[in-house]
């Protein structure tokens, strides 16, 4: 009985849709990247590139040789992206998800630091202090924007008394976007974004004049190409899980994706017009001024 | 009436009590023996535990005409079995780790100490708890100021502190038994918590005694910097049992006598929570934002995983003071795994040092790449104690915050997330500093851990795995030790009201992930290796500037910016210098007191006096 | 004080004849032994700063010249000392005890030229890689050949 | 000393699977370029908004590990060729080299120095170059479409050939880098007559 709920009804259609939620999560999110590479190049007054030039980027990435210090580098990398795919399994994309879950946030918000460790581990198997580095002020900024981001997700609670991304997609279908009611969350929430796609003004961990592009510093061919995809699927969660929480999650998937696509525009359009923080510049901007907002509204739905 | 049955657990402590003392004074000079008798006898506890189960209660078995009474009760026995079958796993590692170099003397003691292990979980009145209690004081203490002076010095701090506490302790319940008129601990709590209404100052003041015995046991609070010293001054193999088992005294010492007092405390309340109760869980989140702020600056991996074990700690504390069934089901949970994860941690940083014998951080780097099944033995406990999915510490760490939500505690839950998130900070520094990045040439043809503690490792990873799996495996137990069926858990699901999750699921998706990109990793390239020091370095040749593997090691100051952002506060609160004080204190007196007795005829003068004393009293008695 | 002055007071106070050159420039030619007494002494009269030391090979004489162009914040005048050593033996002294950052100069110029500074500790190679051959700025050093010989130019075409 | 093994392009050329790669390879070009000489100046208006570059998918990176180009703007000394050569090795195949302006193919106006190598193509296998001192962007972009046309087509193989020759290359470059004797014989150099110094005492660091 106990292993009976484990295996779902129909074993086969379960394991489509979950390796086709992967592949999804990873294309939307190039397409993303290409067309947000776009936007950044319009605003410097370029042509840019082609929307489809990070699709053709990881294709190289994976078509050239490569280097590896370790077998560790090699499994870290492998760990990387398998912990974001597998908090992407648990986003609910308008309501669908590929197996019965209630796209709970919490485990989503642990299951992609392992994406993280395992990155982490693969490029200080490099041995290059750059590489140390660049995790070392990744995971600084990570403390600063998990916090506002925690304290978004409580005030949550406060209000509807669920972690569930599917319930909160429900309600805000039935009632209005949390993104009316609770507007500094919202807010708070951009800011942490911002700081989860380490785009500038939190890109000190990448800082490429500077540590030469930090974690990636030692990654060649195919580890690239996963970091790529790593970055594109980490585009996939955290724009989602943001929809989700304040932008009604969409009744169609075409809504859904066009909301994440909005976000994500903002966030680069940002990214184009900011300098760069130094990461504990980062870290303080995130506490206190996206966390004091995020627990403004914890108060006030508390209060309400 | 005694009962001579091999099984019953006054046979057990008093056997293996004897066994130590025997050990102790016979086989001083071989040393292999004394560990053999030392696993041996925890094999004895283990089985002990495996025929006590089930037999709850009863009527508690106790000598003839002595006031001394066990009592085996469910929760008592959990704890008993988890920590002996923890512990017996250790003594195997000992077994191979005490060899000709790395010998210390401390097999008896420990042997000592498990019978006194086995007493504080099967006390049933306050006087077996206390003698307990002080016999593992002072045996520990021994320990872990194994013949060393820096050890010693970290012994006397820690025995200072456990002054305190048992003092502490001894004043509460002298208290409790004058208001209650008994020393059984189940009546007299009982009997106690009615009185909130009649006598509150005398239950304040036990509540405080009480804290304060168990919150210096287990670091809870002011008391966060013992484990700092005596942790990484014990012997290394000790000190997996030090963080694992023994900070769990204070946290079993909370559950039976002062959870129950603060939970039917009648007076202001937070959402429901009584106010002492709320109180507690901002003392165990701050301690867990301290251990976590503390660790992050640490160089010193033994010193690091002790405040990664305050903040764990912190963590337990903070689910207990729900004193919800589902809260106390988390704290119980996080207190196992975090025995079975810090065991795991310290295991291998112990093979580390057996092979190298560094404990700075700093002065490592590589290790993995010689000792890979260290290596993922840490890795697998880092995850662990990071909470993050598929291992054990991710289902307790989920409950302990859905414990919170559940109470609506939501203030409560940002300290938590902050020491939860920076966790991964200092963990992952133990990773790089210890096992990643350039190995140096004096460590080059190091050899891999011996067998048998690389199997010690791999049977403490398989528990880390398999629990996160299948967190019923420990789960299923503490529902029944907690006689909680509303507590809505089976194998592999747990259920809060916010929320709920299928941790099987959770580590199938990411097994089935791993393999996706398992496949992708096969579908590129061929990859080539290349030298550790083949790096990215600006086109710079390393040897053209005599660069070695130890200056390439990035690892000293890791955190700067985040150390530079928290020192000052740091600076502002820390009761060390005040208890260092207090250590000095003890010192100098009992030195004075130790030097009158050794002036030629104090001593005499003494005796005379004792004896005369005794004479009176004889008469008046008679 | 003018430039004219300052000549004369050099002069005066050292005997060495100095000859004004352009608007703002002293040139001013001293024998070797007398170098670093000259620089010391010029340093007390306000040329305090150092803007480099360089060399000339006159071939055909054989003599090499130091020549320290010193500079007066406060006069604005702007000397160049010219120390000639034999190119047979191009010894000198140091001036790292004025000026510390003439320790690099000396360096250069024992690597270019082949002057060696006495008091100096730092005479190893600069900038040339694995340099084998004569210093390369002597006059007698044909650049041209060396580069044909050591680059030399691909004859046939892969 | 090893000859050159001359080998035609179409032995060494990859097979059709790699064609479909090549496609790929072929539109997203990422370049590796120290600042070797003058010509990096002539990369900043390419990038910009003038001559956009990335629109063909090219884009510098930080390190020699995810770059395919290395770019050799400009003149190469002595030194800088050592770093160079370390970081062409430290580059995962397929890796190109192109030669920016004259310096790399004749030496330019250092061509009788005695500090600049003259000719890369005897220490790296250059797949392709621009002459011109400087070559304008215009130019630039048009190499690149070349260097673009020939990756798809399969035919740069330079990596190859460094692979196939990869003692001959190492002679040159050890000649230039770990040089045993000098050049000259002593008998060649033209010596002014030696002087006698009057033996007068020299005492370290003079009369300060």
């Amino acid at each position: 009985m106990v292993i009976a709920d484990f295996i779902p009804k129909n074993p086969g259609a379960t394991l489509g849709f979950i390796v086709l939620t992967g592949i999804a999560a990873m294309a939307v999110g190039l397409l993303f990247m290409g067309i947000g590479r776009k936007l950044t190049a319009r605003l410097q007054r370029r042509y840019g590139p082609p929307f489809w030039q990070s699709y053709i980027d990881v294709i190289k990435c994976f078509s050239r040789n490569s280097i590896s210090h370790h077998y560790i580098m090699d499994l870290g990398s492998m760990m990387g992206l398998a912990g974001l795919l597998a908090a992407a399994m648990f986003v609910p994309v308008a309501g669908h998800l590929p197996f019965a879950s209630t796209g709970p946030l919490i485990v989503i918000l642990y299951l992609m630091p392992i994406g993280y460790l395992g990155m982490a581990m693969g490029v200080s198997a490099s041995g290059n202090p750059l590489s140390a580095i660049g995790i070392g002020r990744a995971l600084t900024l990570m403390v600063g924007y998990e916090v506002p981001f925690a304290v978004i997700m409580l005030s949550m609670i406060a209000s509807f008394n669920t972690t569930g991304l599917l319930a909160l997609h429900q309600i805000q279908q039935a009632g209005g976007w949390n993104l009316f009611t609770m507007p500094f969350g919202f807010i708070a929430a951009i800011i942490a974004l911002q700081g989860m796609l380490a785009e500038k003004p939190f890109d000190t961990m990448i800082a490429p004049a500077e540590i030469a592009s930090g974690p990636m510093v030692e990654l060649s061919g195919k580890f690239l190409g996963m970091a790529f995809l790593q970055h594109a699927v980490a585009i996939f969660i955290e724009t989602g899980i943001v929809v989700n929480l304040f932008l009604g999650g969409g009744r169609t998937i075409w809504e859904f994706l066009l909301k994440q696509f909005v976000l994500y525009m903002f966030a680069m359009a940002l990214n184009g017009i900011y300098a760069r923080y130094r990461v504990e510049q980062a870290t303080r901007f995130l506490w206190f001024t996206a966390g004091s907002l995020a627990v403004v509204q914890l108060i006030l739905n508390l209060l309400a | 009436m005694i009962s001579l049955n091999i099984f019953s657990v006054s046979t057990g402590i008093i056997g293996v009590f004897i066994l130590g003392v025997i050990s102790l004074a016979a086989f001083g000079r071989v040393r292999k023996l004394q560990w053999v008798l030392f696993s041996l006898a925890t094999l004895y506890l283990l089985f002990l535990a495996y025929n006590l189960y089930g037999k709850w209660g009863g009527a508690p078995e106790a000598p003839e005409g002595m006031i001394f009474t066990l009592m085996n009760t469910h929760l008592g026995w959990l704890f008993f079995a988890f920590s002996t079958g923890v512990t017996f796993l250790i003594s195997l590692f000992s077994l191979s780790y005490n060899d000709k170099k790395h010998a210390t003397g401390i097999a008896p003691l420990w042997t000592i100490l498990m019978a006194a292990n086995t007493g504080i979980f099967f006390a049933a009145d306050w006087i077996t708890f206390i003698i307990a209690w002080e016999l593992m004081g002072w045996t520990s203490f021994f320990i872990i100021s194994h013949g060393r002076e820096k050890s010693f010095q970290a012994g006397i701090y820690y025995y200072a502190l456990s002054l305190i506490g048992a003092s502490a302790l001894l004043a509460g319940v002298f208290i409790l038994h004058s208001i209650t008129g008994t020393f059984a601990i189940r009546e007299s709590i009982q009997s106690a918590s009615a009185l909130w209404s009649t006598r509150p100052g005398v239950l304040y003041a036990v509540a405080l005694f009480f804290c304060t015995a168990f919150f210096t046991k287990s670091a809870i609070g002011p008391f966060y910097m013992w484990p700092a010293k005596a942790h990484a001054e014990a012997p290394d193999d000790f000190s997996a049992f030090l963080s694992g088992i023994m900070i769990k005294y204070g946290i079993f010492g909370l559950l039976i006598a002062v959870l129950p007092l603060f939970a039917s405390y009648a007076g202001p309340a937070v959402k429901g929570t009584p106010i002492f109760l709320y109180i507690l869980g901002w003392v165990g989140g701050l301690t867990a934002v301290l251990g976590t702020l503390l660790a992050v600056r640490e160089n010193d991996m033994k010193r690091l995983m002790a405040f990664s074990t305050v903040s764990n700690v912190g963590f337990i504390v903070l689910a207990l003071s729900t004193a919800t069934v589902f809260g106390l089901a988390a704290g119980i949970f996080h207190t196992f795994n975090h025995m079975v994860f810090k065991a795991v941690i310290f295991l291998s940083m112990a093979s580390v040092k057996f092979r190298t014998g560094e404990r700075d951080m700093h002065r490592l780097g590589g290790i993995g790449y010689r000792m890979p099944i260290a290596f993922f033995a840490f890795l697998l406990g880092i995850i662990a104690a990071a909470g993050i999915p598929p291992m054990s510490g991710f289902a307790s760490k989920w409950m302990v915050f859905q414990s919170l939500f559940d109470n609506k505690l939501l203030f409560l839950a940002i300290p938590a997330f902050f020491a939860s998130t920076a966790a991964f900070m200092y963990l992952y520094r133990g990773l790089h500093s210890i096992y990643l990045g350039q190995l140096p040439p004096r460590f080059a043809n190091i050899k891999a851990a011996p067998p048998v503690q690389m199997l010690v490792m791999l049977v403490l990873m398989l528990m880390v795995f398999a629990v996160g799996a299948f967190p019923g495996i420990v789960l299923m137990p503490v529902k029944a030790a907690l006689g909680a069926d509303s507590l809505a858990a089976d194998f592999m699901k747990i259920e809060g009201i916010t929320s709920s999750v299928n941790l099987s699921v959770v580590a199938g998706i990411f097994m089935f992930a791993f393999i996706g990109t398992l496949v992708l990793y096969i579908i590129g390239k061929p990859r080539k290796k290349v030298e550790p020091l083949d790096t990215y370095t600006s086109g710079e040749d390393p040897a053209d500037w005599d660069m070695t593997p130890e200056q390439y090691h990035y690892a000293y100051r890791f955190y700067e910016p985040f150390e530079k952002m928290f020192n000052p506060i740091l600076e502002a609160l820390s009761f060390e210098k005040w208890f260092d004080g207090f250590r000095r204190h003890i010192v100098r007196t009992s030195e004075s007191f130790g030097r009158w007795l050794h002036r030629p005829g104090s001593g005499a003068f003494v005796l005379t006096t004792a004896l005369i004393l005794i004479l009176v009293m004889g008469i008046v008695v008679w | 004080m003018t430039r004219n002055a300052l000549v004369e007071r050099i002069e005066a106070e050292t005997g060495i004849e100095s000859r004004p050159r352009y608007s703002n420039q002293i040139e001013a030619s001293v024998p070797r032994e007398r170098i670093i007494s000259f620089l010391s002494f010029l340093k007390t009269i306000g040329f305090e700063h150092l803007s480099n030391i360089t060399a000339i090979d006159w071939i055909q004489d054989s003599t090499m010249e130091v020549v320290y162009n010193v500079w007066s914040y406060s006069e604005r005048i702007h000397i160049t000392v010219k120390s000639p050593v034999p190119r047979g033996n191009p010894v000198s002294f140091t001036c790292m005890g004025l000026w510390p950052q003439g320790r690099v100069y000396e360096q250069e110029l024992h690597e270019m030229f082949g002057i060696s500074f006495q008091g100096n500790p730092t005479q190893g190679p600069l900038f040339l890689h694995n340099w084998k051959d004569i210093p390369p700025l002597r006059k007698d050093f044909d650049t041209e050949e060396y580069s044909r010989r050591a680059y030399g130019y691909l004859e046939e075409e892969q | 000393m090893s000859d050159f093994i001359k080998v035609s392009r179409d032995e060494i050329m990859d097979g059709k699977m790699e064609r479909v790669l090549d496609f790929f390879r072929a539109r997203s070009m990422w370049m590796l370029y120290y600042c070797t000489g003058c010509g990096a100046i002539e990369l900043p208006p390419s990038m910009t908004s003038a001559f956009d570059m990335e629109r063909f998918g090219l884009g510098p990176m930080a390190t020699p590990r995810q770059a395919d180009i290395l770019l050799i703007t400009g003149y190469i000394s002595v030194k800088t060729l050592k770093r160079v050569i370390r970081s062409y090795e430290q580059m995962p195949d397929p890796k190109w080299v192109v030669g920016f302006g004259s310096c790399p193919v004749n030496g330019g106006i250092y061509w009788n120095s005695y500090a600049t190598i003259n000719q890369l193509e005897k220490y790296l296998p250059v797949d392709i170059s621009i002459a011109g001192c400087m070559p304008r962007p215009q130019a630039v972009l048009d190499m690149f479409q070349k260097l673009k046309n020939m990756i798809q087509r399969g035919e740069a193989v330079g990596y190859k050939k460094y692979k196939l020759n990869y003692d001959w290359y190492k002679k040159n470059q050890d000649e230039v880098l770990n040089r045993e004797e000098p050049v000259f014989r002593e008998d060649e150099l033209f010596s002014a007559p030696p002087e006698q110094i009057s033996g007068e005492k020299i005492t370290a660091g003079g009369n300060r």
